[in-house]
C-alpha cells in the first residue's frame, strides 16, 4: 500500500504506543469515565491496524500471527461465560460476580472487570481477524490484477 | 423550546428510519443497501436514546456534582445495538465479497437475471 | 442443587460448547462436542418440562440481580415445549450432520460449521427461554448471524445471494423489533415481559403501544416467513447444506412463532387486546393465503428442497392461522403443529440430504426411479409426505384436527373446507415427488446407485417413526400443549 | 444528518456513499453526547466512523466503484417506507414528552440504577455496571454476536478461491 511514505511511517511508529496506552486507559477507566472492553478493543485493534495498513499486512501478522487472533475470538468469550460459570459454581446464580471477591461489593467489581477483559479479547481479536480477512483478499485482488496487467503487457 | 426540540428528535428520527428503509429496499447495489442498512438501525439509536434524556441531567456518571442524571438504561441497550449491528455489516460485506467472485457483479437486478439463466 | 440451575444450563451449555469448537477446529472433535452439547441440552428441556409441570413458572434471576433490574429466564410451560421441540429436532441431525457435512463442507471449515451450528441452537433456546424483551433480540441476532453464515456454506454459489437476502430480510425484522420494544420500554420503563405484561394492560389504547405492536407483528412476520414476507425462505432452504437446512426448516421459523404467542397473549394478553385489534382477522387472511398461495408455488417446483421450502411456507400458514382462532383447541392445534412439522420437516429435509449425498443433485427429473435403489429413503419420504397432508395415524393428522375443531367451535364451516383444502394442495405436491421417485424407469445414474449410510439414514427414520408415533400416542405432544395453551389464554406468565 | 443521508440516497459514486456514510456516524455522535450518552456516542464514532468505513472502503477496493441506476421505478418500495413512517409517526407523537424525570421510562427502574449503581458495584460509570453487572447477560450475548460474526467473515473469506472450481461444475447439474 503505502510503504515508500518516511513522514506516515515515522507519525505511526510514534502513534501506536500512544494508542495501545490510551486503549488500556479506557479499558481499566471504564468503570470510572465513559469506555470499557468493547470501546478498547476497538481501539487496541485499531492500533494494529494502523499498523497493518501503513507497513503491510505480513508486518502486522509478523506482530500478532493469525493462529494467536483465532484462538484469541473464542477465549474471549470463554472468560466471559467462565466467569459466569465461577459464580455458579460458587453457589449463586450464573453471572453473579458477589462470590468472586470477600464482600459483594468487591466480587462484583472484580467480576466487572474480568468480565470486560473478556470483551476486549474478543473484540480485538475479531477486528484483527476482519482486518486480515477483507486485506487479504485486497492483497490478493491486486495481485491477480497485476498478474493480468502485465500478461497484457507483454503480448 | 422543550417541545420543539422534542419533535425535532423524533422528526429526524423518523426520516432517518424512512430513508435508510427506502435505500435498502429501493436499491439494486449490495454496497449501497448495507449503508443504508445501517442508517436505519442508527435511527433506531435516536429512538431509545431520545427518550432517555433529562433536561438538565447530565451523563450517567456519578458525581458529587450532579444530583440529576439522564436515563442509563437506552445507553446500555444501544451499545449492544450498535455491536449487533456492525457485526451484521461486517458479515454482509463478507457475503458482498464472495458474491462478488462468483458472480461479477453486486447489482440485485443483475443477479436476478443471472440466476433465472442457470 | 443442578435442578436449579437448569434454566441457565439449558443455553450456556451450548454457548460454552460453540467457542471450544472454534479453538480445537478439528471436525470430528468439534462435531463430538456439538452432539455431547445438543444431547445435554436436550436432556435439560426435558427435566424442565417436568419441573415446569411439578412446580409451576421457573423464573431464574441471572446474574442475582432480581427482575427487572436484572435479567429473568423465565420458564413456563409455553417455552419448554417449544425449547424441547428446538433441543429435540437438534438432537437427531447432530449424528445425521457429521457424515453430511463431510460430502459438503471442506475439511478446514467443519469445526466451524459445528461453531456456527451450536451458537445458532444457543440464538434460538436463549429466545425462547428468556423473559426479557431486548434479550429477545440480542439472542435473536445470535441466531441468525449464524444462520447466515450455514446457509452461506452451501456448496451451490447461489447459497451465497440466498444468504445475503436473508441478511438484509432478517435485519430490517429485528430492527422492527427493537422499534417495538422501544417503544413499549418508553411508555413503562421496563423491559422485563412479565412486567410489561403487567403494564400494559393499564396503557393499552395509547398509541405507541398500538405502534409497538405493530411493529413487532411485522417484524416477527419477517422471521417466520409469514406470507408474503416469506421471500428470503426457499432459497435459503434450498441452497444451505442439508444438515443445515433440516435444522433452520425444523426450529427457526418455530422460535419466532413462539415470540407471537409470547407478546400477543402475554404481553398484550390482558382481557382480550388481541381480539379487540384487526390483528386476528388480518393474520387468517394472511395465513389462508399462506395455505395456498406457496402450496401452489410448491407443485411447479422443479428442485425438491425448494418444493419443500415452499411447503414450509404453506405449513407456517396453518400453525399462524391457529394463532388467529385464539381459542384453546386454535392454540393447542397450533402448538401441536409447530413440534409435529418440526419434526416431519427436518426428517424431510434430512433423507432428501441423503438423496442429495448419493445422487449430487437436487432436480426432481434427476431422481426418477429412485424408490427402487434407495427404498428406505423414499419410504421415510413418502411416510413423512403423508404426514405433512395431514392422513389419520401420522402426527400431522392430530394438528389439523384441533385447528378444525377450533374452526368448528367458531362456527366457521367454510374455514374447516379450506383446511381440508390445503391439504390436497399438498396432496398434490407429495403426489408428483412419489410418482417420479416410483413410477418412472430409473436413469443409468439412478440405477446404479447405492441405499444412504446408516448414520445418515437412521436420525432420518428416528423422525419418521416419531412422526407415526405422535399421531398414536399424543402425552408428550398434545398433553403438554393442551396446559401451555389454556395458560396462554389466562395469560398466565 | 437529514442532508447526508438524501445525499446517500442520490449519490450513484458508492465511494461518496462511504464518505457521506461516515460523516452521518460522527453527526450521529455528536448528537448523542448532547443527549449525554457519552458511551454510546464514544462507540458510534469509532464503530460507525471508523470501522465500518474501513471495511466498506476495503470492499469498495474489491468490487466496481459505480451503482448502476435502478431499473424500475420503486414504487412498491416507496409505499413500504411511507406505511413505516406513517406508523412511526402514529406511535411517537403520543410517546411521553421530551426531556422530562418524570416520564414513565424514566421511572421504574432506571433510578434504581444511579442510586444504587456505586455502593453494589464500586463502578461510577452507571453504564458500565448496568452493562457488565445488572444486565451483564445481554452483554455476554453481545460477545457472542461479535464471536459469531468473526468467525463468519473468517468462514467465508478464509476459504481462498479454490471452492470457484467445482462451482463450475456444480451449475449445469443443480439448477
Amino acid at each position: 500500500m503505502m510503504r515508500d511514505t518516511i513522514i506516515l511511517r515515522v507519525v505511526v511508529k510514534l502513534l501506536l504506543p500512544a494508542i495501545l496506552i490510551f486503549a488500556l486507559y479506557v479499558q481499566f477507566h471504564g468503570d470510572y469515565g465513559p469506555g470499557g472492553g468493547f470501546q478498547a478493543g476497538v481501539a487496541a485493534a485499531a492500533a494494529i491496524i494502523l499498523y497493518g495498513m501503513i507497513f503491510g499486512i505480513p508486518a502486522a501478522k509478523q506482530v500478532v500471527p493469525p493462529s494467536v487472533v483465532f484462538v484469541m475470538i473464542p477465549l474471549g468469550v470463554l472468560i466471559y461465560a467462565g466467569t459466569g460459570v465461577a459464580g455458579l459454581l460458587l453457589g449463586d446464580n450464573f453471572l453473579d460476580y458477589s462470590p468472586l471477591g470477600s464482600k459483594p461489593v468487591y466480587g462484583q467489581h472484580l467480576g466487572i472487570l474480568i468480565v470486560e477483559f473478556g470483551v476486549l479479547v474478543t473484540v480485538s481479536s475479531t477486528m484483527l481477524a476482519i482486518f486480515y480477512a477483507f486485506g487479504g483478499r485486497a492483497d490478493e485482488a491486486d495481485a491477480a490484477e497485476e498478474a493480468r496487467k502485465d500478461g497484457e503487457g507483454g503480448s | 423550546m422543550s417541545t420543539i426540540l422534542a419533535d425535532l428528535n423524533y422528526w429526524v428520527t423518523v426520516f432517518l428510519l424512512v430513508g435508510g428503509l427506502y435505500i435498502v429496499v429501493a436499491h439494486g447495489n449490495m454496497i449501497k443497501k448495507l449503508v443504508g442498512l445501517s442508517i436505519f438501525q442508527t435511527s433506531v439509536y435516536l429512538l431509545f436514546i431520545s427518550p432517555g434524556k433529562i433536561l438538565g441531567g447530565t451523563a450517567p456518571i456519578l458525581d458529587d456534582k450532579y444530583t440529576l442524571y439522564s436515563n442509563p438504561l437506552p445507553h446500555v441497550l444501544i451499545l449492544t445495538a450498535i455491536v449487533v449491528g456492525v457485526a451484521t455489516i461486517a458479515l454482509g460485506l463478507a457475503l458482498v465479497v464472495r458474491i462478488h467472485e462468483s458472480y461479477g457483479t453486486i447489482e440485485d437486478d443483475d443477479l436476478t437475471d443471472l440466476e433465472s439463466d442457470t | 442443587m443442578i435442578a436449579a440451575h437448569l434454566p441457565a444450563l439449558q443455553v450456556v451449555v451450548p454457548l460454552l460448547a460453540a467457542p471450544l469448537c472454534a479453538i480445537l477446529r478439528q471436525g470430528t472433535i468439534a462435531w463430538l462436542i456439538a452432539l455431547v452439547a445438543n444431547w445435554c441440552a436436550f436432556v435439560i428441556s426435558i427435566a424442565l418440562v417436568l419441573q415446569v409441570r411439578e412446580l409451576g413458572i421457573i423464573s431464574y434471576e441471572l446474574g442475582g440481580w432480581a427482575p427487572p433490574i436484572g435479567i429473568e429466564y423465565r420458564v413456563d410451560l409455553v417455552n419448554a415445549f417449544v425449547l424441547m421441540v428446538v433441543s429435540g429436532v437438534g438432537a437427531v441431525i447432530i449424528p445425521y450432520a457429521r457424515k453430511s457435512i463431510e460430502s459438503e463442507i471442506p475439511r478446514a471449515q467443519r469445526g466451524w460449521f459445528y461453531t456456527m451450528y451450536l451458537l445458532c441452537l444457543t440464538g434460538l433456546l436463549g429466545v425462547t427461554i428468556t423473559g426479557d424483551a431486548f434479550n429477545i433480540f440480542v439472542f435473536l441476532e445470535i441466531s441468525s448471524l449464524s444462520s447466515y453464515v450455514m446457509i452461506a456454506m452451501g456448496r451451490d454459489r447461489r447459497a451465497l445471494t440466498a444468504s445475503y437476502r436473508y441478511l438484509i430480510m432478517g435485519t430490517i425484522g429485528a430492527t422492527f423489533i427493537v422499534i417495538g420494544i422501544g417503544l413499549l420500554w418508553a411508555m413503562t420503563g421496563t423491559l422485563n415481559l412479565n412486567d410489561l405484561a403487567d403494564r400494559v394492560p393499564a396503557i393499552e389504547e395509547a398509541r405507541p403501544v398500538l405502534a409497538a405492536l405493530a411493529f413487532l407483528t411485522v417484524g416477527i412476520s419477517l422471521k417466520l416467513a409469514l406470507f408474503p414476507l416469506h421471500l428470503w425462505l426457499p432459497n435459503a432452504y434450498a441452497y444451505a447444506p442439508s444438515a443445515a437446512s433440516a435444522f433452520l426448516a425444523g426450529t427457526a421459523t418455530k422460535v419466532a412463532i413462539y415470540l407471537f404467542f409470547r407478546f400477543f397473549f402475554t404481553v398484550f394478553g390482558g382481557e382480550g387486546f388481541f381480539d379487540s385489534t384487526p390483528l386476528p382477522e388480518i393474520i387468517m387472511v394472511l395465513s389462508i393465503v399462506a395455505m395456498f398461495a406457496p402450496g401452489v408455488v410448491a407443485i411447479f417446483q422443479s428442485n425438491i428442497k425448494r418444493l419443500f421450502a415452499y411447503s414450509s411456507v404453506a405449513q407456517i400458514g396453518f400453525i399462524t392461522l391457529g394463532i388467529s382462532l385464539a381459542s384453546e383447541p386454535g392454540l393447542t392445534g397450533a402448538l401441536v403443529h409447530i413440534a409435529n412439522h418440526a419434526i416431519m420437516k427436518a426428517g424431510l429435509f434430512m433423507l432428501i440430504g441423503c438423496i442429495v449425498f448419493r445422487l449430487g443433485s437436487m432436480r426432481l427429473e434427476d431422481m426418477a426411479g429412485i424408490g427402487r435403489t434407495m427404498p428406505f429413503t423414499m419410504a421415510g419420504i413418502v411416510v413423512l409426505g403423508l404426514g405433512l397432508l395431514g392422513a389419520p395415524a401420522t402426527a400431522g393428522f392430530i394438528s389439523k384436527w384441533y385447528l378444525a375443531e377450533a374452526a368448528l367451535l367458531q362456527g366457521l364451516w367454510w374455514l374447516v373446507g379450506l383446511i381440508l383444502l390445503g391439504s390436497v394442495v399438498s396432496m398434490i405436491y407429495v403426489g408428483r415427488v412419489v410418482e417420479i421417485a416410483y413410477f418412472r424407469e430409473p436413469s443409468e445414474k439412478v440405477a446404479g446407485l447405492k441405499e444412504a449410510p446408516l448414520s445418515m439414514l437412521i436420525p432420518g427414520w428416528v423422525l419418521v417413526i416419531a412422526t407415526i408415533y405422535f399421531g398414536l400416542d399424543t402425552t408428550w405432544t398434545v398433553g403438554i400443549a393442551q396446559d401451555a395453551a389454556a395458560s396462554l389464554l389466562s395469560a398466565l406468565y | 444528518m437529514v442532508v447526508t443521508v438524501i445525499g446517500i440516497i442520490r449519490a450513484h459514486n458508492l465511494f461518496a456513499v462511504v464518505m457521506l456514510g461516515g460523516v452521518y456516524s460522527f453527526l450521529m455522535a455528536t448528537v448523542l453526547v448532547i443527549l449525554d450518552a457519552v458511551d454510546v456516542s464514544m462507540t458510534e464514532a469509532a464503530v460507525g466512523a471508523g470501522i465500518s468505513s474501513v471495511l466498506l472502503l476495503a470492499v469498495l477496493h474489491l468490487v466496481r466503484m459505480r451503482e448502476a441506476p435502478l431499473r424500475h421505478t420503486p414504487v412498491i418500495p416507496m409505499i413500504v417506507c411511507l406505511l413505516t413512517g406513517g406508523a412511526l409517526v402514529y406511535g411517537t407523537v403520543d410517546l411521553p414528552p421530551f426531556g422530562e424525570a418524570g416520564g414513565p421510562q424514566n421511572q421504574h427502574v432506571a433510578p434504581y440504577y444511579i442510586e444504587n449503581a456505586e455502593h453494589e458495584t464500586h463502578s461510577p460509570n452507571i453504564v458500565t455496571a448496568v452493562l457488565a453487572s445488572y444486565r451483564g447477560y445481554d452483554t455476554l450475548g453481545e460477545v457472542t454476536v461479535i464471536f459469531t460474526a468473526g468467525i463468519g467473515v473468517l468462514v467465508l473469506l478464509a476459504a481462498r478461491r479454490r471452492r470457484e472450481d467445482d462451482e463450475d461444475e456444480q451449475k449445469g447439474g443443480a439448477a
